[in-house]
């Protein structure tokens, strides 16, 4: 299987998800204003930009958890902007967070448990321990195995080291077989050691699955994604592939802090390399 | 490098809205888990059996101990497992004891007034649970203690069916073949059945994923959104279940004690519910059962002999929780625990103890608001 | 599973075990024997609301035992007072703990729904019971079915019979505001008066009913018509303090006469009033403090020696159930130990109470007794409440209805407002 | 005139619920505790101002010796019980349950269960005449809406206008920052938590002298607070002012002209606050 350039494998060109002038103000100020892009089915896609920027809260527009005050969100042609949450991860999207948002005060292997229910109806079963799900459990076997996580089944989540809880809440996200996944800062806070495994999973992720990707470390995205969009004020400056964004010297000056703030930039820059079938279109 | 993990080649490229998975076949049995529980048991039935047999007094002590146990499990079910502690129970009790009383009032026999009373509990806790489980923490406190005034409130003053402060006689009770419920002795036994079916039922809610899915939730609920969980409907079967043990709790009340009345729904007793609960351990089970134990002692027993027995109450209650917040249960699974470590194997499982730190440790790093929208969390 | 069957097996057999040590163990009770002393249960609230009332229940019987011996026959007369709480569960259970002890003799719990809550099991078990007063009908139907009940304080509206002919004839009141509790107390007491006083012919301009978990009273107050002849307030407890006060602060004391029954000028609330809003007043009461007996100024000496204030109508009424018990233990030679013996001859006493003569009606099993109209006057710069008006030996019914009107009205009224 | 009168009614029972509020919604606010307890202070104040009142004679003495001795009570119990489980908000709410059980006893214990009233002195105890009409109206009534007014303003000028306040506004927002910027947030709950003792204290004192205090008198004022501050919004200083008008004037009316719903007269603004905004009028969504 091809570990570095997954994207083009899968790529269909069919639109996992698009974004139409997505907006988010907080009591006037504008934490995401105005962005548009789509992604195809089975591409990488980075995100960076300085703190503050409005990645985070961009996700969690995508995932539900906030409401977008201007704007539209499909998923797989299916307008999703007002869906709660939950419904969203039914149609196929998962996440993590930056700051690891695992089942603190449940086992390794409970938190695991909830999340392979997480889409049957057996997650409102009552009369039958958990534990005699025979299919549900041998599937969290399967998923710790695969994480590594296999002798730690049975220590509380909040017991675990920060890698471990890392490889947790990614665990968490793919038990749902996602098809749009979205993952803030997996690297965030690792040690090198630990990064390189964060590498190695990534690049183990199936190759349909679509993915997004909030990151600064450019080597966990030289290995993980193809293409890289640039958040700046909330606002969508460039996107292009790791190369060109490297090379780029607005993001540069961005990164370096020589752009005075609140730089006016042109929506459609040149520097959009995004074509048809790399699924990019601002 | 070639660890492709197990669920990828299962992973269907087009990944459409599911509808969920099929329905689990769920067989009606639970499977208890270590000898403690059939041990336990056993010197429960053992303990109490004897004084509920002699009646009287003692047997009616103990009935009224059962009584109040279901109610706070059901509490515990909610607050211990759910994070949702509630105020209100003992309207709960109140209103499933109205629902016997006014049916039988109106002429029906004593098992349709049960029927009655049951549909009755059900629809108010399907009327009432959106606008409790909206909140959390805190204002669920506050809400369900708002929500039990309101209660308390309708049976005081609907004076044309509720009786008013005099509340509303309850004159017989169900007979079933030779078991005759008028009949203090059988009353008590059929108590103690109900209890016993109660706690299994809630037992085996509690292990089951559903109970998972609760004390994820109190770990961090908006995780559990992202994993494809309706939270709020999980909180709102949750309440459901919890106020109809209460209700249930409050027709077994209805015929043993022969009344109810107000009184019976005041702030004074959903607190001592409340207590109950806490006092024995929330997130145990069996800890409330131990907490009703205690409370009645103090306010049937002891307030016979002295005097400043409800400061002697509270003294008590604020001791436990500064030195054992995790309740008189949790005190005792710990000294067993240490017993068992020593004896070679661990009691129980540890991991449900920590209903009363429920509160999201986390820092919120991320300036922003990372709630949930206009979704109204009055956070705690 | 054969490790399940196996636990299953070791479960049950751990648990006969332990049913047969258990019930061994419980076998080995005594059974109750005949000893010496009466053994007479008083249940009362000594926590929660109504703490204060009986505090002076209990006051009131001590010093009632200590005035008429608490031996007789070379017995010795044992009371238990029991905390109920207020509340009905508790009570029920504080009776069944009192008889199992062997109680002979109860006097009955103070709130209605408690003294409904335990008379099913007195009923039972056929102990006499005497309660704090006749409030419900479901008492009435109890008592005439199995004999064992009766009260020897009040009918709930024998007061407010006789304060609507006191104010229709002596005060030639016509038309009459009225507030009242909106429970079954305030009901009865508002419906008694309103039906003798529309009978004499007067007529009632507004009836205000404020619910008795009102925190303040200034809107129901503040509802009375300016232009009525009196009001007559069916209030108890803290709400006739409430309900003074805002009468005063609203400008009414002194315009407007106010009047009511025996709660509304009690002498256990007496100390802590305005005296500028409480001079005056008149209640309809079968007792009150000033009452001149030689019988009351022995009580009231005993009680505020002990009090340091005067006695309201709780601490008489406890202290006419311990006359009432001694002299029909007397009757019966200390021998209580025949409930139905015992009933009767408690219902058969006629004694000098300090309210006065007081004896049993054999048809609603309450008092037929003087009813005073007092009023609070000030002596010696201490609020009394004092008789200015005396109605002797008034039957339950009082004087302007007939039995069968009345009976008819306080099932009525005791379940719904008139 | 009647109209007049029950609006006058509705806002000094709003000065009423918010004297007693404000502690509430102020520890809430701040602590994110429940004071379960707040109505025993309230209880406790009116108690010890009535005893003082009977020892020394000054009503405006007892109001500060109430006041003070339950600021100093919750301060001591705030430093010696509830700083000892702080941070877990739950067992905080359960314990201030407990002391209510004790407050409550002991108060029973020392004052008996018969219900007291406070007489305010001279002047203050009599009706006015309202200009303008013959509309006779109590003047303890206009003094606690003065007192309310005032405690409003103070609170408000404290909250927005001072150093500490801002701290304790920081607190409501963001309790790690107050920590970072190096405040003893330790020292700001205990004054808080002490600061609404004092107004629960002071509202006794006051409130007993329109309504009456005894057992029982604690779980009623309770519910006030409760009832005030939900529909105003959790926490929110301005909310307990807006929560306390809307119920204030509403039950009142409700009491007036609608009598035979008076038992939901509190209830009803809280039930339709719930189902349309169940933040409460100024609660925000998510701290």
């Amino acid at each position: 299987m091809n570990t570095t350039a997954p994207a083009q494998a899968a790529s269909t060109g069919e639109v996992a998800l698009r974004v139409e002038s997505l907006g988010r103000q907080f009591a006037g100020v504008k934490a995401v204003d105005g962005v548009t892009l789509s992604v195809s089915r089975g591409a990488r896609l980075g995100i960076i930009g300085p703190n503050g920027a409005g990645k985070t809260t961009f996700f969690n527009m995508l995932s539900g958890e906030l409401k977008p005050t201007s704007g539209r969100i499909e998923m797989f042609g299916q307008d999703v902007t007002r869906l709660p949450a939950h419904r969203r991860v039914a149609l196929g999207l998962g996440r993590t967070y930056q700051v690891t948002r695992v089942l603190h005060g449940l086992t390794v292997r409970e938190n695991l448990t909830v999340a392979v229910h997480g889409l049957s109806r057996s997650k409102l079963g009552l009369l039958r321990s958990w534990r005699a799900y025979r299919r549900q459990m041998e599937q969290v076997e399967e998923l710790a195995a695969s994480f590594g996580l296999e002798n730690r089944l049975d220590v509380l989540a909040e017991a675990l080291s920060h890698g471990e809880v890392r490889q947790l809440d990614v665990c968490l996200a793919l038990a749902l077989k996602p098809s749009i996944l979205l993952l803030d800062e997996p690297a965030a806070g690792l040690s090198p050691a630990e990064r390189v495994d964060i590498r190695a999973l990534l690049n183990r992720l199936p190759p349909e699955l679509t993915l997004i990707l909030i990151e600064h470390d450019m080597d966990v995205l030289r290995s993980a994604v193809d293409e890289i969009a640039v958040l700046h004020h909330g606002e969508y400056v460039a996107r292009g592939s790791v190369a060109e964004i490297q090379q780029n010297e607005l993001v540069r000056e961005l990164y370096l802090g020589k752009q005075a703030e609140g730089a006016e930039l042109p929506k459609e820059t040149a520097l959009n390399a995004g074509t048809e079938s790399g699924g990019g279109l601002v | 490098m070639n660890g492709v993990h197990g669920s990828a080649d299962r992973a269907q490229p087009a990944r459409r809205p599911r509808l969920g998975g099929r329905a689990q076949s769920v067989p009606l049995v639970a499977r208890p888990q270590g000898p403690m529980l059939w041990i336990g048991a056993a010197a429960f039935i053992a303990l109490t059996a004897p004084l509920l047999s002699q009646g009287g007094f003692y047997g009616g002590l103990v009935t009224q101990m059962l009584i109040f146990a279901i109610a706070a499990m059901g509490l515990d079910f909610l607050g211990g497992f759910g994070g949702l502690v509630s105020f209100g129970q003992a309207s709960y009790l109140g209103l499933g004891a109205y629902g016997v009383a006014v049916s039988m009032r109106y002429g029906y026999g004593p098992w349709t007034a049960v029927g009655i009373s049951l549909v009755v509990i059900l629809l108010v806790a399907l009327i009432v649970g959106p606008l409790a489980v909206r909140v959390s923490g805190i204002g669920f406190v506050i809400m369900t203690l708002a929500l039990g005034q309101i209660l308390f409130g309708l049976a005081f003053s609907w004076v044309g069916v509720s009786g008013g402060d005099n509340g509303l006689p309850i004159l017989s009770a169900p007979v079933l073949g030779p078991i005759d419920l008028n009949k203090p002795s059988h009353m008590s036994f059929a108590v103690l059945a109900v209890f016993i079916l109660s706690a299994w039922l809630l037992r085996t809610f509690v292990t089951s994923p559903f109970g998972l899915s609760l004390r994820g939730m109190m770990s961090n609920e908006q995780r559990l959104r992202t994993l494809g969980y309706a939270t709020r409907l999980h909180r709102y079967v949750a309440y459901v279940i919890s106020v109809f043990f209460g209700g249930l709790a409050g027709i077994l009340f209805a015929f043993s004690n022969g009344l109810i009345s107000p009184t019976a729904m005041d702030f004074h007793h959903n607190g001592v519910i409340t207590i109950m609960a806490v006092l024995g351990g929330l997130g145990t089970l069996w800890g409330p059962v131990l907490g009703a134990v205690i409370i009645i002692l103090f306010q049937q027993y002891l307030s016979i002999y002295v005097d400043r027995w409800a400061t002697a109450m509270g003294v008590v209650f604020i001791a436990i929780m500064l030195f054992v917040p995790e309740g008189v249960w949790g005190l005792a699974r710990k000294g067993a625990r240490r017993l068992g470590r020593q004896l070679g194997r661990p009691a129980a499982d540890g991991a449900t103890t920590r209903a009363l730190s429920a509160e999201a440790r986390e820092p919120h790093r991320d300036g922003q608001n990372d709630g949930s929208g206009d979704e109204a969390e009055v956070r705690a | 599973m054969p490790r399940i069957e196996r636990r299953l097996r070791v479960g049950l057999a751990v648990t006969a075990a332990l049913v047969v040590a258990a019930t061994s163990a419980c076998a080995s009770k005594a059974g109750g024997s005949t000893s010496d002393p009466i053994k007479v249960a008083h249940p009362l609230p000594l926590t929660g609301v109504y703490a204060a009332n009986g505090k002076d229940l209990q006051s009131g019987f001590e010093i009632g035992l200590k005035e008429f011996g608490s031996e007789v026959n070379g017995r010795k007369i044992e009371v238990t007072f029991a905390d109920t709480q207020g509340d009905p569960a508790t009570a029920l259970t504080t009776v069944r703990k009192l008889i199992q002890d062997g109680a002979q003799v109860v006097q009955g719990p103070m709130a209605t729904n408690e003294i409904a809550a335990v008379a099913p099991l007195l009923a039972q078990n056929g102990i006499p019971v005497n309660d704090l007063g006749l409030c419900s009908a479901a008492q009435l139907d109890s008592w005439a079915k199995t004999g064992n009940g009766f009260t020897s304080g009040y009918s709930c509206d024998q007061t407010a019979l006789v304060a609507a002919e006191w104010a229709y004839n002596e005060m030639k009141w016509r038309h009459i505001t009225l507030p009242a509790l909106d429970y079954s107390w305030g009901w009865a007491t508002a419906g008694g008066f309103k039906s003798a006083f529309e009978k004499l012919g007067g007529k009632i301009d507004k009836e205000i009913w404020i619910p008795n978990t009102a925190a303040d009273l200034s809107s129901y107050v503040t509802q009375i018509p300016k232009d009525t002849d009196a009001v007559f307030a069916a209030v108890a407890g803290a709400f006739s303090v409430k309900f003074i006060n805002a009468y005063k602060s609203f400008g009414l004391t002194g315009k407007i006469p106010v009047f009511g029954v025996t709660p509304l000028i009690d002498g256990s609330i007496l100390p802590t009033m305005d005296p500028a809003a409480t001079e005056g007043v008149y209640a309809g009461a079968q007792y009150c403090d000033g009452i001149d007996t030689p019988e009351n100024k022995k009580f009231v000496e005993t009680y505020h020696a002990a009090n340091k204030r005067y006695p309201g109508y709780y601490a008489e009424a406890a202290y006419v159930r311990a006359q009432v018990l001694v002299s029909a233990l007397k009757a019966r030679n200390g021998d209580a130990s025949d409930h139905k013996a015992m009933a009767k001859a408690m219902k058969q006493v006629t004694i000098n109470a300090p309210r006065g003569p007081v004896s049993i009606s054999d048809k609603s099993f309450s008092p037929i007794q003087n009813i005073y109209i007092c009023q609070v006057k000030m002596v010696n710069g201490e609020l009394r409440s004092i008789p200015i008006k005396t109605y002797e030996k008034v039957p339950p019914q009082g004087n302007v209805l007939d039995y069968a009107t009345w009976e008819k009205n306080f099932k009525r009224y005791t379940q719904a407002r008139p | 005139m009647q109209l007049l009168v029950q609006t006058l009614n509705g806002l000094t029972l709003a000065g009423i619920m918010f004297l007693v509020s404000s502690g509430f919604t102020l520890v809430f606010g701040v602590m994110r505790v429940a004071n379960l307890a707040h109505g025993a202070f309230y209880l406790l104040g009116g108690y010890i101002a009535f005893s003082t009142v009977q020892v020394i004679g000054n009503f405006f003495l007892g109001v500060l010796v109430a006041a003070v001795t339950t600021a100093v009570l919750g301060l001591v119990l705030e430093r010696t019980l509830i700083n000892r489980i702080r941070g877990n908000v739950m067992a905080e709410v359960l314990l201030t349950l407990g002391l209510v059980f004790v407050i409550d006893d002991v108060a029973l214990a020392i004052w008996g269960g018969d219900p007291l009233s406070l007489k305010l002195p001279g002047l203050l105890a009599e009706s006015s005449t309202l200009p303008g009409s013959h509309l006779v109206y109590p003047n303890a009534r206009l003094l606690i809406l003065g007192v309310a007014v005032l405690v409003g303003l103070g609170l408000y000028y404290l909250l927005r206008r001072t150093r500490v306040g801002a701290i304790v506004r920081a607190g409501v927002d963001d309790r790690e920052m107050v920590g970072a910027m190096g405040i003893n947030v330790r020292l700001v709950f205990t004054a808080v938590f002490a600061l609404g003792a004092l107004l629960a204290g002071m509202g006794g004192a006051l409130g007993a002298t329109v309504l009456t205090l005894g057992p029982g008198s604690d779980a009623t004022i309770l519910t006030f607070a409760l009832v005030t501050v939900i529909v105003g919004g959790l926490g929110s200083f301005e909310g307990a002012v807006l929560g306390s008008l809307i119920v204030g004037l509403l039950s009142n009316y409700g009491e007036a002209y609608f009598p035979s719903l008076a038992h939901f007269a509190l209830f009803a603004p809280l039930v339709v606050v719930l189902l349309i905004r169940p933040q409460g009028v100024l609660g925000r969504t998510t701290a």
